[in-house]
């Protein structure tokens, strides 16, 4: 399971321009709506902001999605599928955080079983900030994927391959609470070192 | 035929590829906005499906699941070409006169197959349970259309879609088949059957992307999505250019020099009415159970073609 | 030549009863290939010229004070040219299938014994003796599954259509004077017809036209799946044979007409062969036991032939002399495979298998192979047997039969993929599955050599035929190499394929122009959810088409077997009357008696 | 050879008066007579097969008022195998005969043998009278309460038989003055129509209690189910096929009347329906063999009523039924010691005996079969053709599952046992495959 960590990967630069404009028009999404943040979708998909005139449409599986959707707070349970399904998705691939609760925890800040920061866990190439987030939000967070997708910043899915372990391991802490002390020491350096660099 | 005749019928076989293609995909964007509009939507660009298309084949990662999941995007493609060279299209007889209406019918089932297999091969449930809908649906559909298809057999004494073309093509739009009132009963129950056909709702039941998670197609994803949308497109073309074929004589209103222009101008309209047809119906229904669309085939439209049928028979033996 | 042939099948056969399996089926194999040399001899020397040896030069056995005549004609030739292959292919196969030899080789040479002689009889009597041989000895093979259904049904259908077969050969001996094959039946009215009706009749019963089906899934659900293969894939044929025989060859036809002339009976026949090819596959559809679909899709299959024969014109009895080669070949292979996978993991509902494709690579081969030459996919031969009929349904403006015919190859696609999917896609369920010997492969793609090449010269197939067309007096249709040509349309078979190579061009562009990677099984789609937690109910092949059984099972119930039941239990009850004659008390046996006396003396002097 | 039918009685009868002396070894003793009684009616066989009918006048006295043995084509291949089958049954039997049963064994051979190689009508009796007496002690023999009700019913509707036959010979006599079958038959036009009708009826009562004819049969099931397995064996191919040939000659000979023959071949096809239907839901084994004798035994007599009017297939059909159904049902009944057929020859027996019963090639029942139809085309029977269609394949749908129900290997028969079986059952084959009857029954019948 999971991607290959290969040397010989394709630069994102090296692509064809066509191709990232193509890419840039047609993103499919696949929206994780297990938080509050999902009634705001049906107004986006609706005839009131339409977001299909700019080629977004929902996708039902991320086989086929360009684009991951999180729509607020994640749950250590549901973080696990949310990873099942970042990884099922084919790169190239974006993930679009919604909501507070994915940037800081939001106003469940101090829960037990709540993720706080996703980006320790998944690569978020955008957040959108509020609780909740209005629809012209979620528009405007688009477009400024497709602008980051043609300015070929929009990376996310080349920064997991490269520091796979690294999510792994940050992964792996949140499920598993059996993890020694000293490694959980260790671990927590290294990864602090991988957020510096 | 010498090597120059050879040489001109493979470049118009290779043109009229690529034309079903781009027509259907053109369509595919329209029919996207037509059905935008019935919403009240702005819709997407007319060109958007070109745009996914293009994005399907770059993607980067192509998940495939084994061997037999790659013979979906080699049979889908390949089938469903195949299937649109053996139509008269516009009146243009490309491989036609090589062929007749069951062996298209049959040419059909190919990509069907191809791609039936490849969703089987992922071993996703979802997609299983989407094939056996798709199935279903075809055993469903196909009774109603069989039964017309065989109306304008034995009408026009042939099975060659080549020669009902040509002999509805005589008198321009005067001897359309669906000028004669046992075909305008046909050609209603062919239109339902179209309707299943293109899988356009109420009869988009094997993909239902809101229960089966978009069903055969699940694990489907960049190149091989990418070939099934290309197969859509010209599935597209080639199921309504067969109805086109059937009923209105292939689109052929005009005889000479350049009447192929015309025809094929006449012929793209016609196309586009179906589908547009289609499009319409299906923004404004729901989707069927598959047991409802089962009945709607077995029971409603296949009265119908039956009656058609009868009433060809009398007018025959006559 | 022959009587080396039939002597050395006797011997063979008993040889291998007592030798190990692996020796027996050694023996078996190649002692079978030798019928196939008659058939070679017989083409050398002939080609495809119609000969019909005249009495003088048949071969001649003496039994039990009777002759029997027997010789080799285009019609037989054609026809063991379909069903012969069978018997060494099945004992290629049969080598690993076989754990310990307990009579299968042996009775399975002495039913290519009765075949080859059902063959080449050139009269009733040695048809109706080599027939009840092939039953007996069928039945024997029936009788090793050890199932009370399969045994019972087997055996009293066999024995009715024995009995219906013998009542239409004494009428036609009596009223003919002869049982020679050769003699010209000079035989109408009343009893011709009811002679020729009966002989069919029997013949169907072998054939599985459907009302006399009731045997088939029973049978062929339960016996060891070699034998199966052979019982459908040439067996069934041996039914046909009869039917062309008494029907064409003899010009039974004429007889029926003659008698009825405002009733085509013919068209009876098309009917009935519609209805099996109709509601046999819907019936297949329904099935989980992998041998009951294909027991049923025989039976379908099958159906396609009887319409044939029904329509009666050229194309169509070229097209089911063409649809029942393809079957011989295909449906062995379905079933051949069928016994592959249930050798390899002991299983067979479908709805517990699965994944095998990539564990068993060539066995899912040659069954898709099969596959699309039982659907009539034009890549195979499949393909121009049904169009044929087709065609032949249109010509006639046959508007019940040809709808019916169509929507049954629909329905066929619906079970196909019921195999492919439910046995060979799907969910990876058994790890430790090999794939099946070697011997088991190369017998599966023996049989799906003419499936290639009729597809590519279908026309070589209609010239196989022709002799034996010709000889019952059919035109054979137009045709080259690669095109069949009717009054309705043209098919083109290379036109077909070189097109679909060429169209492979753009899919291959694709496929090759990126790179794609190749993920387990474990990594799919599942809402997110891990595999492991949902391995259970992951295969979707349980109760596969649940929404289409709500909806057509009332429809299909009660079946066949439920009046042969009742007919069945009818005969009980008046056994159950029967015996209450028999009190049990000696002085109602005494009055039996004298009333008995009474009774004979009443008729003799007063009447 | 010197040829003497006579020892093919002499022989057992003497010999089954000397065993009581050698009581211990009587069976031994009995084995000897049997084997040499086997190879004398073997031999007489040949001789009638390669020279014709065979006359043989006893102590000099020429008939119409000597006694008078005659064996054509007929008598010889029915003592052939009524003395053939005694052979293998009696080794088949082996210890369980003592001194007593070898006697009574000995004396029903002689009886059997005696009634088909007999010229003479009050012979006749008498040897049904020995026969009679034998079978029933022998059936009595298993001492248990089941063969006990069955001797006793043979006895009282045997002994009512035995009457009625003398009662008809009586009648027979008191108008022709004679008992020689040649005689009567040569003269029975002289009689008077009422008392030759009465006769008749008297005579077919008489034997078809014997025959196992409906209704007169209602000691069969009772007494082959009471009846050890080599008795009942014994039964199924001596006193019955004995009593279907005095009937045959009665048809044949005496009375070849039209009226007579159509009596003779309804009551075959009841006797071969009421067999069949009865023997369809038993499920005891034994009865319902002995049901499928009655049918089968009708059946031989619509063959014999119907070679009274051709004798061109009917004949044939009837000798082959005949050989095919004593090979058949006696290794049967053998094999019904075992519920299971246990063993490759008990299989081999089991399912060659109901292959043949159900007619099938090239066993001898398939031709009885075979020829029977062709006969009865030739007289254009049709519901007598549909019925015997019928009541076939009733039969074959208890025989399948008898052959269902016997699928098994559990059971324990000694090796000699099922080789005897297995013997029996081979000469349906080897019948079926050798012109032998074919041309014996193409021989001329004497007073035919």
């Amino acid at each position: 399971m999971g991607l290959h960590n290969g040397d010989k990967m394709m630069r994102y630069e090296e692509w064809s321009k066509l191709a990232r404009k193509a890419s840039k028009r047609s993103l499919w999404m696949v929206h994780f709506c297990t938080g509050c943040g999902a009634i705001e979708m049906p107004p986006v998909m609706t005839s009131r902001y339409d977001m299909e005139r700019f080629g977004i449409a929902p996708m039902a599986t991320p086989r086929q999605a360009d684009v991951l959707l999180i729509t607020g707070y994640l749950t250590v349970k549901t973080l696990r599928r949310v990873i099942q399904v970042y990884e099922q998705m084919q790169s190239p691939k974006y993930v679009i955080a919604f909501g507070s609760c994915t940037i800081n925890g939001g106003m469940y800040w101090d829960s037990y079983n709540t993720i706080k920061h996703l980006e320790k866990y998944i690569p978020v190439d955008l957040y959108i900030a509020g609780c909740m987030p209005r629809p012209e939000g979620i528009i405007n967070a688009f477009l400024e994927l497709m602008k980051l997708i043609d300015e070929g910043k929009a990376r996310g899915w080349e920064r997991y391959q490269k520091y796979y372990d690294k999510y792994k391991e940050n992964q792996r802490r949140v499920f598993n609470f059996e993890v020694k002390e000293e490694e959980k020491e260790e671990k927590e350096q290294k990864r602090e070192k991988n957020e510096e660099h | 035929m010498d090597m120059i005749g050879i040489a001109i019928k493979i470049t118009i076989l290779i043109a009229y590829a690529i034309i079903g293609t781009c027509t259907g995909l053109l369509f595919m964007g329209i029919g996207r906005k037509i059905v935008a509009r019935v919403h009240n939507r702005v819709g997407p660009p007319f060109y958007q499906n070109f745009i996914d298309v293009a994005k399907l084949l770059s993607k980067k990662t192509n998940i495939s699941h084994g061997w037999i999941f790659d013979l979906a995007l080699l049979f889908s493609i390949s089938g469903i070409l195949l299937t649109l060279l053996f139509l008269p299209i516009g009146g243009v007889q490309l491989l036609s006169t090589d062929g007749d209406a069951f062996l298209v019918l049959y040419l059909l089932a190919i990509p069907s197959l191809g791609f039936a297999l490849g969703a089987g091969a992922s071993g996703n449930p979802n997609a299983g349970v989407g094939v056996m809908r798709a199935l279903v649906m075809m055993l469903s559909y196909e009774l109603p259309f069989v039964i017309t298809l065989i109306a304008l057999m034995i009408y026009y004494d042939t099975t060659s879609l080549a020669t009902i073309v040509r002999m509805q093509s005589i008198n321009g739009i005067k001897s359309w088949a669906i000028t004669m009132p046992p075909f305008m009963i046909a050609a209603f129950a062919a239109d339902m059957a179209l309707q299943g056909m293109l899988m356009e709702q109420p009869f988009d039941i094997p993909v239902a992307p809101h229960e089966i998670a978009s069903g055969p197609m699940v694990e489907f994803g960049g190149k091989y999505l990418g070939s099934l949308m290309l197969y859509k497109a010209i599935a597209l073309v080639a199921e309504t250019t067969l109805f086109v074929d059937l009923f209105l004589g292939g689109g052929v209103v005009a005889h000479g020099n350049f009447a192929f222009v015309i025809n094929f101008i006449v012929w793209l309209a016609l196309i586009f009415l179906l589908f547009a047809l289609s499009i319409l119906i299906a923004a404004s229904f729901p989707r069927f159970r598959i047991e409802q669309a089962f009945g709607f085939y077995w029971k409603y439209e296949a009265i119908i073609a039956a009656i058609s049928l009868i009433w060809v028979y009398i007018m025959v033996i006559k | 030549m022959l009587d080396i042939i039939f002597a050395e099948l006797v011997v063979a056969a008993i040889i291998t009863f007592f030798v190990r399996e692996k020796l027996a089926a050694i023996i078996a194999f190649f002692i079978s290939l030798l019928p196939l040399l008659a058939l070679l001899d017989w083409a050398s020397n002939y080609g495809f010229a119609i000969i019909n040896l005249g009495i003088e030069n048949h071969m001649k056995i003496y039994l039990a004070g009777v002759t029997l005549h027997l010789a080799i004609t285009p019609l037989s030739w054609f026809f063991a040219l379909m069903i012969l292959p069978l018997f060494p292919v099945i004992m290629l196969y049969s080598y690993s299938f076989f754990k310990e030899n307990d009579g299968f080789f042996a009775l399975m040479l002495l039913s290519l014994f009765a075949t080859f002689g059902i063959l080449l009889s050139r009269d009733m009597l040695s048809l109706f003796l080599f027939w009840e041989m092939m039953s007996w000895s069928s039945f024997l093979l029936v009788y090793r599954s050890k199932d009370k259904n399969a045994i019972m049904s087997y055996l009293i259908f066999s024995v009715f259509a024995a009995f219906a077969i013998l009542f239409g050969i004494i009428i036609l001996w009596h009223e003919n004077s002869s049982l020679l094959l050769s003699d010209i039946l000079n035989i109408s009215g009343k009893l011709g017809f009811v002679a020729i009706a009966s002989i069919i009749t029997g013949f169907a019963v072998k054939a599985v036209i459907m009302p006399l089906h009731a045997w088939a899934p029973f049978v062929y659900s339960k016996c060891d799946e070699p034998f199966v293969a052979f019982l459908s894939g040439g067996l069934s044929k041996l039914g046909y044979y009869g039917i062309f025989l008494f029907l064409f060859s003899l010009k039974g036809v004429d007889i029926l007409q003659n008698y009825m002339t405002n009733v085509s009976w013919n068209y009876l026949l098309a009917v009935f062969g519609a209805l099996s090819a109709f509601f046999a596959t819907l019936i297949a559809i329904l099935q989980d036991d992998l041998r009951k679909l294909l027991a049923y899709s025989s039976i379908g299959q099958l159906g396609y032939i009887a319409i044939g024969f029904g329509i009666g014109t050229p194309l169509a009895i070229t097209g089911a002399l063409f649809q029942a080669f393809n079957h011989a070949f295909f449906k062995a292979i379905l079933f051949l495979a069928a016994g592959i996978v249930a050798y390899r993991t002991g299983k067979w509902k479908i709805s517990e298998l699965g994944g095998l494709a990539y564990k068993m690579p060539f066995t899912f081969m040659a069954t898709l192979f099969a596959i699309f030459a039982l659907a009539a996919i034009p890549i195979t031969s499949g393909f121009a047997s049904k169009w044929l009929l087709y065609e032949a349904a249109i010509q006639q403006k046959y508007v019940f039969i040809a709808p019916i015919m169509l929507i049954a190859g629909v329905g066929a696609f619906l079970y196909s993929f019921r195999i492919l999917y439910g046995v060979f896609l799907g969910e990876n369920r058994h790890d430790s599955v090999e794939e099946a010997p070697k011997s088991m492969i190369a017998a599966l793609f023996i049989l799906v050599l003419p499936l290639i090449i009729f597809v590519v010269f279908p026309g070589y197939m209609l010239d196989l035929m022709k002799p034996a067309l010709q000889a019952a007096g059919i035109e054979s249709i137009a045709h080259t190499k690669f095109a069949i040509e009717t009054s309705l349309a043209k098919y083109n078979s290379i036109a077909v394929l070189i097109t679909l190579m060429v169209a492979m061009i753009p899919a291959f562009v694709i496929y090759k122009a990126r790179k794609h990677r190749v993920t387990s099984f474990e990594d799919n789609y599942l809402a997110g959810e891990p595999y492991e937690l949902h391995k259970p109910a992951m295969h979707a092949a349980n109760n596969y088409y649940k929404p289409l059984k709500k909806v057509l099972l009332p429809y299909l119930e009660p079946g066949a077997t439920y009046y042969f039941e009742k007919i069945y239990n009818g005969i009980k009850c008046v056994s159950n009357a029967v015996r209450r004659i028999y009190t049990g008390y000696v002085q109602d046996y005494a009055i039996y008696v004298v009333l008995f006396l009474l009774f004979v003396m009443g008729w003799l002097i007063w009447i | 050879m010197v040829i003497h039918p006579v020892l093919l009685i002499a022989i057992p009868l003497i010999t089954a008066f000397i065993i009581p002396i050698f009581k211990k070894y009587g069976a031994a003793i009995a084995g000897g007579a049997i084997a040499f009684n086997m190879g004398y009616a073997i031999g007489i066989f040949f001789h009638v097969y390669s020279n014709g009918k065979i006359y043989e006048t006893i102590a000099g006295f020429n008939p119409p008022i000597g006694i008078f043995l005659a064996i054509d084509s007929l008598s010889a291949l029915l003592a052939l195998i009524i003395n053939l089958f005694a052979f293998i049954n009696f080794v088949a039997i082996g210890k369980e005969a003592n001194y007593k049963f070898s006697m009574l064994y000995l004396l029903a051979i002689a009886g059997s043998t005696g009634i088909v190689i007999t010229g003479d009508i009050f012979n006749m009796f008498v040897f049904f009278e020995i026969t009679a007496v034998a079978s029933y002690a022998l059936i009595a023999g298993k001492k248990d309460k089941k063969a006990l009700e069955g001797a006793i019913k043979y006895m009282v509707l045997g002994s009512i038989a035995s009457s009625f036959i003398l009662i008809g010979i009586a009648l027979i006599y008191s108008q022709l003055k004679t008992l020689n079958i040649y005689d009567i038959a040569a003269r029975i036009a002289s009689m008077d129509a009422k008392i030759k009708w009465a006769s008749f009826a008297m005579l077919l009562t008489g034997i078809g209690v014997e025959a196992e004819i409906f209704p007169l049969n209602g000691w069969v099931p009772s007494a082959y189910q009471g009846a050890s397995e080599g008795v009942a064996s014994l039964l199924s191919f001596a006193p019955s096929k004995a009593a279907i040939y005095a009937i045959a000659r009665l048809m044949l000979v005496i009375f070849p009347f039209h009226a007579t023959y159509e009596i003779a071949l309804w009551v075959g096809v009841i006797t071969l329906l009421i067999g069949e239907l009865a023997a369809f839901m038993q499920e005891d084994v034994k009865r319902m063999l002995a049901y499928s004798s009655i049918g089968q035994m009708g059946m031989i007599l619509i063959a014999f009523s119907l070679a009274s009017q051709d004798l061109k297939y009917a004949l044939i059909a009837s000798l082959f039924l005949i050989v095919s159904h004593a090979a058949s049902k006696s290794s049967l009944f053998l094999l019904s010691k075992s519920e299971k057929m246990h063993g490759m020859a008990s299989k081999y027996a089991g399912i060659v005996s109901v292959l043949s019963l159900i007619g099938m090639p090239p066993l001898a029942g398939f031709w009885g079969k075979w020829y029977l139809m062709l006969a009865a085309m030739d007289e254009k029977l049709w519901l007598v053709i549909i019925l015997i269609f019928f009541a076939g394949i009733v039969e074959t749908a208890y025989f399948a599952r008898y052959l269902h129900r016997s699928i098994g290997n559990d059971g324990e028969l000694s090796l000699r046992y099922k080789a005897t079986m297995a013997a029996m059952a081979s000469f349906a084959i080897l019948f079926g495959l050798l012109p032998l009857v074919y041309k014996i029954a193409s021989l001329p019948l004497w007073g035919g």
